[in-house]
């Protein structure tokens, strides 16, 4: 018998280990990717609440969230790899345009 | 009003008055800013045409007007033509008071102004700015005319202020010279403290009267309705007198606001004897002689008018009696003139301000534009120490001034005879003696500069042989309208021959029903002619010697009025410099304003208050806590996205938990 | 994923379907490459392959792909310096494994139904129905580039990129002309396509429209890098592109995977615009009532073209022609052929079938419809054949600028027209 | 039956997700992140949303880690610059905080003990023409918002990825 809360907790587990990816890893690709992991767990809790109410509503938000990952995909590496020419690394640690 | 012109109802036949002129300003101010570039020449017959016309048929108009409007004396309001300030239930309209008043007003704005016009046309024939000239002095007749016959307050202030606003244009009309702009710029500021008295008056009156209770809606502040409900402004009368009085001082050059007078000579010739003489600088009276109801509620207030009158007269006529620039004598002349016309309406004989400011209007128009005439002969030159024997080069200008000044000086039968003795003698009857005695003198006084400038211009032997030679007479536009005003000059004043002389007092009994005052007539009445006669004589006799003193010592005996002068410098200093007024007001208040307005104002409050605490301080506090919250911003994304995760987290917690 | 389906059908027949379609493609595998070696040899004016035999039987040359398979089998597995061996070996396996179970929303003939028991002819009737099959074939991609990168080479790097790049650009143009089709159909099940279509070749999706059929059959040749795309392992330019460093199986898998890709596209090809498993004019009723008939017109042409078939073998015999066991070849098959042929004939011809059980109709119209799906298949995969040996090569430039500014505002047209044709 | 692809789905996502971040080699990374998301795929088919299951493959798989491969590759960051997980402090703080939340939310969603299959759910739930249905009626607008945010994207990464004009 599954329950909603399989959905969730795995739900749950899949974005901490997004948290988890974003904030150790210096890999400015891994990190994006992590982001992935992040949206793709919340797609699932989503799908998981819309099946548990039998509504599609949270189908079609998901969707959206597929929409919008494709959309940062195509900005994201494209500044990565702008920041790649520049820099030379996209390790986080040595890119600190940031740094007031 | 029922009567029709041509179909169209007499009261909109009215509008035509102001509007003529203002169409005329529209056309010369396209003209102008087309040809502003100085590409195209500036069509003079045009501008001159259509400048001239305006005035003109305004004129032939107002004539027409007079005849038809001038029974029954209390005249009638023209319905408005529109609403032109509507805020709540405050409506103003633009409506016209035609009454015998406003009538004459008129005639005598649109007359000499269309005699003035035509002069202007031969004395800036060579200008450049000639487009821009009939522009501005078109403009004038609009603004003076929507002035006097204005049928409420807020349409008075509208002229009151187009004229202002006229006079400035054309004071720093050659503005190229910073004098001749900051003689614009010191005339139009202190008419602005004027204005603000006039301000506060309509202020005061609405708010007395929307207190009282009365319904605000078309018409309020209207004469009529303000002449209906005068009991209502008992209680207020006096601060309101004296406010509107401040306006008038202003406006009219008065005692301590007439220092701009004298600057404003630095106009064309023709714009001074217009505005400076004839017409603008007479609407302090024309609005007291308007409010007449109001005043004669406050007799603090009328007594205030004929003291600060007759001292501005005495005053002035001190100081013109040492100048040496035939305008600002005439400047001064006028001041004194102005304050007469103060005194006369201060002891509650409109009728008598008014008719002295018909009479003044010809003759020191005509004076004016005689100084004109004799300024354009000479190419430029105003200091009558250098004139001299003139009388053979330029007769008209001559005689027409000569006439103008016997009509001035008080001479009978000229026209300023009448008007000045009228004044004296009401002033006499009705007021403090003291003031009499001031006015008396002043008459003296002018007859003794007038003739001095007569004499030192015109009379004697040239002083400078090279200015002599190449004088030469006006073109006859100019001695034209010398010769039309001096007409006037000379029996100006028989409309209103008292009946002490065998006359019918015409002028004062066509303006009695506008003025009802009884308690005056009977105490006129009271003094009897005799009185009469006998303060005309003196009067005359005292007149007629300072001016043969003037005459004897200006164009005979010049070495004597040199030595005078030298004898008592002191008194000659103190009069050459004008009382040292100017200087006073520049230490007093000039000074005191600039060293606030440069110490405090600026140099405190704008640059170190507001630019470097508020303005620049507050980009400084931005900066400083930029920079420092900037050390929290490391560049490492990965702590903001760690100190995010872990705020999260607690927001997390906090839901959960 | 999973099936919808509210057929339940027995455990044993799912098993069996999921092994035995593979199998059917698979076996297609060797056809291809025979079918790519003669055509291009008769295309370029040659015999192609006539050595290889066993016991003399060279079956037009088809035996020599048992010695490609042995070739291939024993060959060193090697592995280039510094090659990544995990996805070394993972690529080509990913490539062949995502291409056989794209097969398996295929359907091989219409639904069959005898009485109560229903089975379709189709490993899983998803009710995303095409887009499953996109999604797979995206996934074939990382075999392409995996296979590239790994392989620590510049030329099969920039054969991997190249072909990833290829057919993500490829992809939108497939799926936008496609779109017109489920437009049309109002689904986006292949079966309900193929129903769609109905029998009539009229209303086949390839006359009704070409716009789109052409669209998707240049994003296809694209997707599967054949010829006029096969940029990726443009000999001339990368040596063999992302397959350079691949020897033995690893290669062989590379190389079934580009058939199988084949097949598959010309599956989809034919399900969706030539009618699938729709015979010509008959419907599927039509041949369940006549199964007798056609059953009996067919065993009589099998039977005299059988025996014709063996005359024509034997008659040319020729003894000493290659002075080995391949003189007897036309022997070996046309001898059995004309046996089959004259029993055939004699049964159908005297006695014939015209009594058969309930189960026997519908099973005789599946098979029909199972031929006439392959037919097509393979006149499909003739036709990639044929334009592989005829037309030149794409350049790489000109390659993207053709699928971003002409193939995708082309389908965009289409989806234009069509929408507005449906509109009004 | 359920349950146990329901276990091996989520295992399989679940541990690819792990292999995700503690891959050295970026591109280890996204192939496992690859078979994450086709785990999740799976999960969603489990949850009778197919047309989703069918676009995660397509977009996610099919377009978004292509990309990420493609970048990678371009980088060719694969092997020369292995980067280091150096577990700073920074990175000690990061795992604490990931872990804080993975127990937080999973003890908090333990309890949700809601069965899944209890509502009957139409022929339709999940298939192309319901979620399309939706995305064309009701969520028109976002809809056709997204497709806007889709052409801003596409402008942007043409800009950011153009040469310079010199």
């Amino acid at each position: 018998m599954i329950l909603l809360s399989h959905y969730i907790v795995v739900s749950a587990i899949l974005f901490s280990i997004g948290v988890i990816g974003v904030l150790c890893r210096r890999n400015a690709l891994v990190i994006f990717m992590s982001v992935e992991i992040m949206l793709n767990a919340a797609n699932l809790a989503f799908i998981a609440f819309a099946r548990e109410h039998g509504g599609m509503e949270g189908q079609t938000i998901a969707f959206f969230v597929m929409a919008l990952a494709a959309a940062e995909v195509a900005v994201g590496l494209g500044i990565i790899m702008a920041v790649f020419k520049k820099q030379g690394t996209i390790d986080l640690a040595k890119i600190n345009f940031l740094k007031g | 009003m029922q009567n029709l012109l041509l179909g169209i109802p007499i009261s909109t036949v009215v509008f035509l008055i102001p509007l003529l002129p203002f169409l005329g300003a529209c056309f010369n101010g396209l003209v102008a800013l087309m040809c502003r570039s100085g590409k195209a020449p500036v069509p003079k017959p045009l501008v001159t045409l259509v400048a001239v016309m305006m005035p003109v048929l305004a004129f032939a108009l107002t004539v027409w007007l007079f005849f038809f409007a001038k029974d029954p004396a209390t005249g009638f309001t023209t319905p408005p033509l529109w609403n032109w300030i509507a805020v709540d239930d405050f409506i103003a309209g633009i409506s016209f008071k035609i009454d015998r008043l406003s009538l004459v007003m008129g005639l005598i704005i649109t007359g000499v102004g269309s005699l003035i016009h035509i002069y202007s046309t031969g004395y800036m024939s060579h200008d450049a700015g000639y487009a821009r000239y009939f522009t501005f002095l078109n403009l004038f007749l609009f603004a003076m005319l929507i002035l006097v016959f204005a049928g409420n307050l807020p349409l008075m202030f509208v002229g009151w202020e187009g004229v202002g606003m006229c006079s400035y244009f054309l004071i720093g009309f050659w503005f190229e010279d910073p004098q001749k702009a900051s003689a614009g710029k010191k005339a139009f500021i202190v008419n602005r403290v004027g204005d603000f008295g006039f301000l506060l008056a309509m202020f005061l009156i609405y708010k007395t009267l929307s207190q009282k209770g009365l319904t605000p809606g078309l018409g309020f502040l209207s004469f009529d309705t303000l002449e209906r409900f005068r009991g209502d402004l008992f209680l207020v009368a006096t601060p309101i007198c004296l406010l509107l009085f401040v306006g008038a001082m202003g406006k009219s050059a008065q005692i301590p606001l007439y220092v701009w007078l004298p600057d404003a000579m630095a106009g064309p010739t023709p714009v001074s004897a217009l505005i400076h003489a004839a017409t603008m600088v007479t609407a302090g009276v024309y609005m007291i002689a308007r409010l007449h109801f109001l005043y004669t509620l406050s007799p603090v207030a009328m007594e205030f008018v004929a003291t600060i009158g007759v001292s501005t007269a005495l005053f002035a006529a001190l100081i013109a009696v040492v100048q040496s620039d035939i305008k600002k004598v005439l400047a001064y002349s006028t001041v004194s003139q102005l304050g007469f016309m103060f005194y006369a309406v201060g002891v509650g004989s409109f009728s008598a301000g008014i008719f002295h400011l018909m009479t003044h209007a010809f003759f020191k128009a005509c004076l004016f534009l005689g100084s004109g005439s004799v300024i354009h002969g000479l190419h430029g030159e105003q200091n009558v120490w250098k004139m001299g024997g003139l009388k053979s080069k330029m007769p008209i200008t001559a005689w027409t001034f000569g006439l103008s000044v016997l009509a001035i000086a008080g001479m009978f039968p000229f026209a300023g005879f009448f008007s000045k003795d009228a004044i004296l003698f009401h002033g006499y009857v009705l007021g403090p003696r003291v003031l009499w005695v001031m006015g008396f003198l002043t008459a003296g006084l002018t007859a003794f500069y007038m003739t001095r400038v007569f004499a030192l211009t015109f009379l004697g032997q040239p002083r400078d042989h090279h200015l002599h030679d190449h004088a030469h007479e006006s073109p006859f536009s100019m001695t034209f309208a010398l010769i039309v005003l001096a007409i006037l000059a000379v029996v100006g004043g028989w409309v209103g021959v008292p009946e002490s002389l065998h006359g019918n007092d015409l002028f004062f009994r066509w303006f009695a029903p506008l003025f009802p005052y009884q308690e005056f007539y009977e105490k006129i009445e009271h003094a009897g002619r005799g009185t009469e006669l006998t303060l005309s004589f003196v009067t005359l006799l005292w007149a007629f010697h300072c001016a043969l003193l003037a005459f004897v010592l200006y164009s005979q005996k010049l070495n004597i009025a040199k030595n005078l002068a030298l004898k008592c410098p002191r008194v000659h200093q103190l009069l050459e410099n004008k009382f040292y007024v100017d200087e006073i007001y520049q230490t007093l208040i000039v000074n005191p304003l600039g060293w606030v307005s440069d110490k405090v104002l600026w140099k405190f409050t704008d640059q170190k208050v507001i630019d470097s605490l508020f303005v620049e301080g507050t980009a400084q506090t931005m900066s400083l806590a930029g920079r420092t919250l900037s050390l929290l911003q490391s560049g490492a994304v990965q702590m903001y996205a760690i100190l995010f995760a872990i705020g999260g987290l607690l927001l997390i917690a906090y839901f959960v938990l | 994923m999973f099936p919808n389906n509210p057929l339940l059908e027995p455990f044993l027949i799912i098993i069996a379907k999921v092994i035995l379609i593979p199998v059917i493609v698979l076996n297609l595998i060797p056809l291809l490459i025979w079918m790519e070696r003669k055509v291009s040899a008769y295309i370029q004016d040659r015999r192609g392959p006539n050595r290889a035999n066993i016991l003399g039987v060279r079956l037009a040359g088809m035996i020599l792909n048992f010695a490609d398979v042995v070739k291939l089998l024993t060959k060193e597995e090697f592995f280039p310096t510094g090659a990544n061996r995990f996805y070394f070996v993972l690529a080509p396996g990913l490539v062949f494994f995502i291409y056989v179970i794209t097969t398996a929303i295929i359907p091989f003939a219409d639904v069959l139904k005898i009485g109560e028991f229903t089975m379709s002819f189709q490993v899983a009737d998803l009710n995303v129905g095409v887009l499953y099959l996109f999604s797979m074939a995206s996934l074939a991609v990382y075999g392409v580039m995996l296979a590239g990168w790994s392989s620590n080479n510049k030329y099969s790097l920039l054969g991997g990129l190249r072909a990833s790049s290829q057919m993500i650009s490829y992809e939108i143009t497939m799926g936008l002309s496609i779109v017109t089709l489920f437009m049309m159909s109002g689904s986006v099940s292949l079966n309900d396509i193929i129903h769609y279509q109905s029998e009539n070749p009229l209303y086949w999706n390839m006359i009704q429209q070409p716009l789109a059929f052409i669209l998707f059959l240049i994003a296809t040749f694209a997707e599967t890098n054949r010829n006029p795309f096969d940029l990726p392992e443009g000999e001339s330019e990368l040596v063999a592109g992302y397959h350079v460093e691949y020897s033995s199986m690893k290669f062989a898998l590379f190389f079934m995977g580009e058939y199988a890709a084949i097949i598959v596209a010309s599956s989809v090809l034919a399900a969706l615009f030539l009618g699938g498993w729709q015979v010509p004019f008959l419907s599927t009723q039509a041949l369940i009532d006549n199964a007798v008939f056609f059953l009996n017109v067919i065993g009589k042409v099998f039977g005299v073209v059988s025996i014709l078939l063996g005359l024509v073998l034997m008659v040319q015999f020729r003894p000493g022609r290659y002075k080995d066991a391949r003189d007897f070849e036309v022997l070996i098959l046309g001898i059995p052929a004309l046996a089959v042929g004259i029993f055939a004939s004699y049964f159908f011809f005297t006695q014939g079938i015209y009594d058969m059980p309930d189960w026997a109709p519908p099973v005789f119209a599946a098979s029909v419809q199972f031929v006439t799906f392959i037919t097509k298949v393979i006149l499909f995969c003739f036709f990639f054949i044929w334009v592989r040996w005829t037309l030149p090569r794409f350049r790489y430039d000109q390659l993207m600028s053709f699928g971003w500014k002409g193939m995708i505002p082309a389908s965009l047209v289409n989806l234009f027209l069509v929408s507005a044709r449906m509109m009004f | 039956m359920q349950l146990a692809f329901f276990y091996f789905f989520s295992g399989l996502s679940i541990l690819s997700a792990l292999f995700v971040i503690f891959f050295r080699n970026t591109l280890s990374a996204a192939i496992a992140l690859v078979v994450t998301l086709f785990g999740v795929a799976c999960l969603f088919g489990l949850l009778e949303a197919h047309f989703l299951a069918a676009m995660q493959v397509l977009v996610y798989a099919g377009a978004v880690m292509v990309l990420f491969l493609f970048v990678i590759m371009l980088m060719n960051l694969g092997r020369e610059e292995l980067l280091k997980i150096k577990l700073a402090f920074l990175g000690i703080i990061g795992v604490i905080t990931g872990v804080c939340l993975a127990i937080l939310l999973v003890t908090r969603f333990m309890g949700l003990s809601a069965p899944l299959l209890s509502l009957d759910l139409g022929v339709e739930y999940g298939t192309v023409k319901s979620v399309g249905k939706l995305l064309f009626g009701e969520y028109l607008i976002p809809f056709e918002l997204t497709s806007i945010l889709l052409l801003v994207a596409i402008i942007g990464a043409i800009t950011l990825a153009r040469k310079p004009q010199s």
